[in-house]
């Protein structure tokens, strides 16, 4: 932070300007002001859902289904003859998201995307972990925990991968969801696919900063200020799932 | 000085050359192609363009030079300053005039100016008369300002502006007075405005009118006064409506392409669309609703003038209602459009007897309601 | 001059990393505390049942914008200016969920 | 993100840029914000001629809905057979030319402009904060200017669903033959314009608030800075919106969702049938970024203006707090009356009222920058050249097309002005006309910084005569075609016979508007000959306070030859009493005051270094001819 300081001041005399009254550097201002903007394009995707969603009734369940229970193959086309998965009704989160990785047949309702979150939050702190080591100029440690954030982003992704794919061959698509109205699916897939290309973008700019600092370009420049930026954008997207767990999975 | 003449008569040179060739070649054109009429006018409209960018230039060129003139002799050609002012005093002058020409010829032309032909139209004319004073003074009385003191501020070497960056009392009463008039306005508007949007009237008649590209139709609800169900699964060449005659209150409903309405009688008009959004606009009766597939959309209002004593009013043997589509929706959206007939009660009571209804069974009595299914707009009952 | 002040503020490398776990904690901790509510509330639909889960997010939303993304230790005034504008969102939130009750209510009847 | 910062971090370590610049680096990729605001500029300026043209074209077809004009078989081709242009062809037109002079001239020309030259001469830095991603935003928006014109050309023509979009005209291809490619082409241009507006506004608020020079507090900007900071903070928190609006419709005509489709037979629909959207949710998301935007176009005309106004009075600007106060207001409300759009499209009517309310609330910040200007004018003394003409042109259709407002904010009244040529006539008056006004009185204004040279005064003047004149003989009557019930967007008004009587008024509009048309060549023949051929520009021609002018006429990367100067004083000391002179630089110390920063007295200004000045032409041309051969 020091060196961050005495570079500012460089900066002054040659070529910044001579304010910064947010007392942060133009960079972050502008890494803040993308993620504010950022944050109106995820408001608008979830205004339009919680719109959509408006527009229907929201399905009573019934017969609740104990966890851990005896999922049967049917178990959509089950839900549909009793009528909890009709296209008048928005269908109840945990009925449609039961599924776990090697454990088929088992209704684990909400489990999967409870590791993802975990996965995701995790990340999260290797993220601010490598920052605060930026601070100290502990080279190693910022290579240390950004791998770990690395690894946890695509993880994420792996997971997310999975979701789809299981969703996919029960049929939902953007024009097709057997668990209700269509919209459903077809909001569920634009969010989450594109909080996933956030993730996705985020974790390349993860990689190439983790180059950055292993050829030791920020030892050289005397801060880490990159890692903080880059570390913004990866908590904005920790941020924004929260919102996407809580209205597509828990609401 | 002698640059500047080589110069200006160079340019005029080329100007003079390119002018008379495009002459010569105008009129060469315009004796051959004797024959051809058509392509004559073509020629001339190239011809007309062409000369508007040579005059275009020639006057850049002239104004360059009188300019560059200006400053050999150090001192100004022409000076706006004081031309300007004047020329702002005219504007000021002529535009008023022809302000009020406007109003006066013109608004004559207006809706404003017709016998009102729905219950609320009183109430909205009111409205807008109010609005349109309280803004004509404010138009007229900031443009004198304006252009005034562009006339009497004009520079002068010799004066120094008035050094007066601020007055807050001076802000304060101009912020306080316009809240103050907008909050007359809001008032006065939402009382209007919820007056229009709630419906008064429990009995006032049911009609859907339907909106595809390009036209419309109506459908009355007949002796039960509801609308029947409606699939848009069904809406086809045969069944454009998509309305199924066996369903419950549709077999009374008559389907028709103009609207007659009764005098003094509420109507409540319920739209509906089959491709885009239209939007039924019924400028006499100060109505208008955007007309929205899959987004039921409602209107009501009472005539309180029938056709025909409309066009005694107006001394006009062929004035007619009209229903047209004031919302982009193709190609021919700007003839799509429907008769609007306001009848007496008797009159609509014969007319719609001679209509066919869907079915002459009459209304089922299939009383089943169920919560969720798709039904169609009918009033609250 | 400006950057000095900033440095001030930020705490000593332990005490920080230890804030760091702790929002962890809570942050896990919240998360079981939604499937677990999720589940308790299953038979229940009141609207308030939303309402909760949403103000748990915001809490959660608050502990990862405060302390993860440092806003905690940023000038208040940029704090501000980031979290004003979403008062527009809050609007907006509030305008569409009313527009779409009135089309929910319009197609019923 | 972080290419750019590698980057300017490079840059700082370097000196004032005083690399080597090829053509391709100083013309085309240039990173410094003069020239990047000279693109815009020029790029504005083609694609409002466009945007002038093809409305010249529909004016004639609207004069003249029976005759056939053989010329518009020749430039028009299948469009236009038989010397008539076809319907959908016409409504093609009037969506690009509402895309193109809403998005393309007025907000990437016309703030882009501005924002980039402006922004960092008046606020003393050396460039934007980020100068690569400024360059990024011009070329972002240059490709999706190629991309919107482009879409001219394809089968089935461009976009013709109103420059609104509403679906599910614009979601349908079947509905009108420009919902095809032309549809796709366009939103892809929309998606790729609003990346170019975030690039923009992100650099310009990093900019204003941490770039400036010493002693420039926020209470010492200028209006221009101001207006152009809250404009970048609408377009940053808009523009998004309408980006998840678009992606919705993207997949609702590509993918076959259905967000904003209910109840479409699938016959329609492209096989698909469509259930359980609405089309409202898409007027609300498109009208959150669509009401800012009038905002986005209007307040840095209306900076402009203040500063041109103040210079060329020679007198403060009247209220600068008020003015400051008033360009806040209107960008917070901005923000809560998009639903005036939608009175009656089918909205919930309690929330009309809501909207109602704060639509007229806008009125009075808007009223209060108005008599604000009356106030600056008030016992000025007028510089009546071309800027000022338009400024004052400005006031005078802000004042009218305000006006008007009121009528279509009011909820009940717009049940019957809904659509017609009343709201026609009210934004091309207060945002068509005014915002031109603005555009043209800034280039007038600064010419002389981007170009080094001086445009005709004569020319301006003739120019503005004849715009004013014809803008309102073309929008004025358009108010009373409005009040009798004409409906906007009709091709022809053959089909009503209650509309004959406009028959001639609307002649007189097509030929007010050709004389208008006229007036732009005049301005256009102007622009490009000074660019060239115009007098040699002093420093500061207009005798102005703001920082802007105590920079060399010649262009240098990095603004200032030495050191930035500091500020002393806020940019409105125009006709000081007690001073000789009518104006007093933001630069110019007062005797014995404190250099707020490094605390010590500073030398007042007359014993003061003198502002840097390369007077003699020969330096200028040698420098140049230097710089252009790669030696500099």
């Amino acid at each position: 932070m020091s060196n961050t300081a005495t570079l500012s001041t460089d900066n002054k005399q040659t070529w910044g300007g001579g304010k910064s009254p947010l007392s942060i550097s133009y960079g972050k201002l502008m890494m803040w002001v993308f993620l504010l903007s950022d944050a109106f394009t995820f408001s608008s995707l979830l205004v339009a859902y919680g719109f959509v969603r408006f527009t229907f009734t929201t399905s009573l369940p019934n017969a609740i289904v104990k966890p851990f229970s005896h999922l049967s193959h049917t178990f959509t086309e089950e839900m549909q003859k009793a009528g909890l998965f009709v296209t008048e009704r928005w269908p109840s989160p945990e009925l449609v998201f039961n599924h776990f990785p090697f454990l088929h047949g088992i209704h684990l309702p909400l489990m999967f995307v409870s590791l993802m979150t975990f996965i995701l939050i995790f990340s999260s702190v290797t993220m601010v972990l490598a920052v605060e080591a930026g601070h100290r100029m502990a080279k190693k440690e910022v290579e240390k925990y950004m791998l770990w954030t690395i690894i946890g982003g695509a993880a994420f992704l792996g997971c997310q991968a999975w979701e789809w794919t299981n969703l996919i061959t029960e049929g939902a698509s953007l024009q097709n969801n057997p668990f209700g109205p269509t919209a459903f699916a077809a909001l569920f897939f634009i969010v989450t696919g594109f909080h996933g290309t956030h993730v996705l973008s985020g974790v390349i700019l993860n990689i190439v900063i983790y180059i950055n600092v292993i050829n030791g370009t920020y030892e050289k420049r005397g801060h880490y200020e990159m890692v903080e930026k880059v570390g913004l954008y990866w908590h904005f997207v920790d941020l924004v799932w929260v919102f996407v767990f809580t209205f597509f999975y828990l609401i | 000085m002698k640059h500047l003449k080589i110069k200006a008569s160079f340019v005029l040179m080329i100007a003079m050359i390119l002018f008379s060739s495009l002459s010569v070649f105008a009129q060469d054109m315009t004796t051959d192609a004797a024959e051809a009429a058509k392509s004559t006018a073509s020629n001339i409209n190239w011809l007309i363009a062409g000369i508007a960018i040579l005059l275009v230039f020639i006057i850049g060129m002239i104004f360059d030079i009188l300019s560059k003139v200006g400053d050999v002799q150090k001192k100004q050609v022409i000076n706006w300053g004081k031309i300007n002012a004047y020329l702002a005093l005219v504007f000021l002058i002529v535009g008023m005039a022809a302000f009020a020409w406007e109003m006066v010829v013109h608004g004559k032309l207006t809706l404003f100016t017709l016998p009102s032909a729905s219950a609320h139209a009183d109430e909205y004319d009111n409205m807008f008369m109010i609005t349109l004073w309280l803004t004509g003074i404010v138009f007229v009385i900031t443009h004198i300002l304006l252009f005034w003191y562009t006339y009497k501020y004009k520079e002068d070497k010799k004066r120094k502006a008035l050094f007066y960056p601020d007055n807050h009392k001076l802000e304060l009463l101009w912020t306080i007075v316009p809240a103050f008039v907008l909050t007359i306005l809001v008032v006065r508007g939402l009382i209007v405005w919820s007056d229009m949007t709630t419906s008064k009237d429990k009995d006032a008649m049911n009609i859907e009118v339907f909106g595809y590209q390009f036209a419309w139709n109506a459908r009355y609800s007949g002796a039960d006064n509801k609308l029947g169900k409606y699939d848009f699964r069904q809406m086809g060449i045969v069944n454009a409506l998509g309305v199924d005659s066996t369903k419950e209150f549709a077999g009374d409903d008559v389907i028709t392409t103009e609207l007659h309405i009764p005098v003094n009688k509420a109507i409540y008009l319920h739209f509906r669309a089959k491709d885009v959004i239209h939007s039924a606009y019924l400028p006499h009766f100060r109505a208008q609703m955007n007309v929205v597939p899959g987004l039921p959309t409602k209107f009501d209002f009472t005539p309180t003038l029938t056709t025909n004593e409309m066009r005694v009013k107006l001394e006009n043997p062929n004035f007619d209602y009209i229903l047209l589509c004031n919302k982009i929706c193709g190609s021919a959206h700007y003839r799509m459009k429907m008769k609007v007939i306001v009848d007496t009660q008797a009159d609509f009571d014969k007319w719609i007897k001679e209509q066919p209804a869907l079915t002459a069974k009459g209304t089922e009595t299939n009383s089943l309601h169920s919560f969720l299914s798709k039904e169609n707009p009918i009033a609250s009952n | 001059m400006d950057h000095i002040e900033h440095l001030e503020h930020t705490e000593s490398p332990a005490n920080m990393k230890k804030q760091i776990w702790n929002t962890f904690y809570v942050l896990l901790v919240l998360t079981v505390v939604d499937i677990a509510l999720y589940f308790a509330l299953l038979s229940s639909h009141s609207i308030y049942k939303n309402i909760l889960f949403v103000f748990l997010g915001l809490v959660k939303a608050f502990y990862i914008v405060s302390v993860f993304m440092h806003m905690k230790f940023e000038r208040k005034f940029l704090a501000s200016i980031i979290i004003l504008p979403m008062l527009f969102i809050c609007f907006l939130i509030w305008l569409a969920l009313t527009e779409a009750g009135y089309t929910f209510d319009s197609r019923l009847f | 993100m972080s290419a750019a910062a590698i980057h300017s971090d490079d840059q700082h370590h370097g000196d004032h840029g005083h690399h080597k610049e090829t053509f391709i680096s100083k013309y085309i990729f240039s990173m410094d914000h003069k020239m990047i605001s000279k693109q815009f500029l020029i790029t504005g300026i083609i694609m409002g001629t466009i945007g002038m043209l093809m409305s010249l074209i529909f004016r004639l077809q609207l004069a003249y809905p029976e005759t056939s004009f053989p010329i518009f078989e020749t430039i028009l081709g299948e469009w236009g057979k038989g010397g008539k242009i076809d319907p959908n062809f016409y409504l093609a037109l009037i969506t690009i030319h509402g895309t193109i002079m809403v998005f393309f001239v007025l907000t990437a020309g016309l703030s882009g402009t501005f924002s980039n030259l402006l922004i960092p001469l008046q606020v003393g830095a050396r460039d934007m904060a980020s100068p690569f991603l400024n360059m990024l935003s011009y070329w972002f928006f240059f490709t999706s200017s190629v991309l919107m014109l482009s879409s001219l050309f394809v089968q089935g023509g461009p976009a013709s669903a109103g420059w609104t979009i509403y679906p599910p005209l614009s979601a349908l291809p079947k509905a009108i033959p420009g919902s095809g490619t032309g549809m796709t082409l366009w939103l892809v241009s929309m998606i790729v314009f609003i990346v170019s507006s975030l690039l923009g506004s992100i650099n310009y608020v990093a900019t204003v608030i941490n770039m400036r020079t010493k002693g420039m507090k926020m209470t010492r900007m200028p209006l221009t800075i101001w207006a152009f900071l809250f404009t970048a903070i609408l377009g940053i928190l808009s523009f998004p919106v309408l980006f998840g609006g678009s992606l919705l419709l993207v997949f609702d005509r590509s993918f076959g969702t259905s967000f904003y489709l209910n109840e479409i037979p699938a016959d329609l629909a492209g096989g698909i049938e469509r259930v359980g959207g609405s089309p409202i949710l898409f007027q609300h998301l498109f009208w959150f970024l669509g009401h800012p935007e009038v905002y986005i176009i209007l307040l840095p005309a209306l900076g402009l203006t203040s500063e041109v106004i103040a210079t060329n009075a020679r007198k403060p600007i009247f209220g600068y707090r008020a003015m400051i106060g008033s360009i806040m207001a209107i960008a917070l409300l901005s923000f809560i009356v998009w639903g005036h759009h939608m009175f009656i499209t089918g909205m919930n009517p309690f929330l009309g009222s809501v909207f109602m309310l704060g639509t007229l609330i806008i009125a009075v910040p808007s009223a209060v920058k108005t008599f604000n200007y009356l106030g600056t004018l008030w016992k000025g003394n007028l510089r009546l050249n071309p800027q000022m003409m338009f400024a004052i042109g400005l006031v005078s259709f802000f004042i009218s097309g305000g006006l008007t407002g009121i009528f279509l904010g009011n909820a009940a009244l717009d049940i019957n002005l809904h659509d017609t040529y009343f709201v026609v006539a009210h934004f091309h008056l207060v945002m068509g006309s005014a915002a031109i006004f603005g555009m043209i009185c800034g280039i007038y204004h600064w010419f002389p910084k981007m170009f080094g040279r001086m445009m005709n005064e004569s020319l301006g003047q003739i120019h503005f005569w004849l715009t004013i004149v014809s803008a309102y003989c073309v929008f004025f009557p358009m108010h009373f075609m409005g009040l009798a019930g004409v409906p906007r967007r009709y091709y022809a008004f053959t089909a009503y016979d209650q509309f004959n009587v406009f028959v001639d008024m609307n002649k007189f509009i097509t030929y007010a508007a050709f004389v208008g048309g006229i007036a732009q060549f005049i301005f256009l023949f102007n622009f490009f000959y000074s660019m060239f051929k115009g007098k040699k520009a002093v420093q500061n021609p207009w005798e102005s306070n703001t920082m802007e002018w105590t920079t060399p006429v010649e262009h240098l990367h990095g603004n200032w030859p030495g050191e930035i100067p500091h500020v002393y004083r806020w940019p409105y000391d125009y006709s000081v009493p007690g001073h000789d002179k009518d104006f007093i630089p933001q630069i110019t110390p007062d005797y014995g005051q404190t250099d707020p920063l490094t605390e010590a007295k500073v030398v007042p200004a007359e014993d003061r270094k003198k502002i840097p000045t390369l007077e003699k032409e020969e330096a200028v041309l040698f420098s140049l001819a230097k710089r252009w051969l790669g030696f500099a």
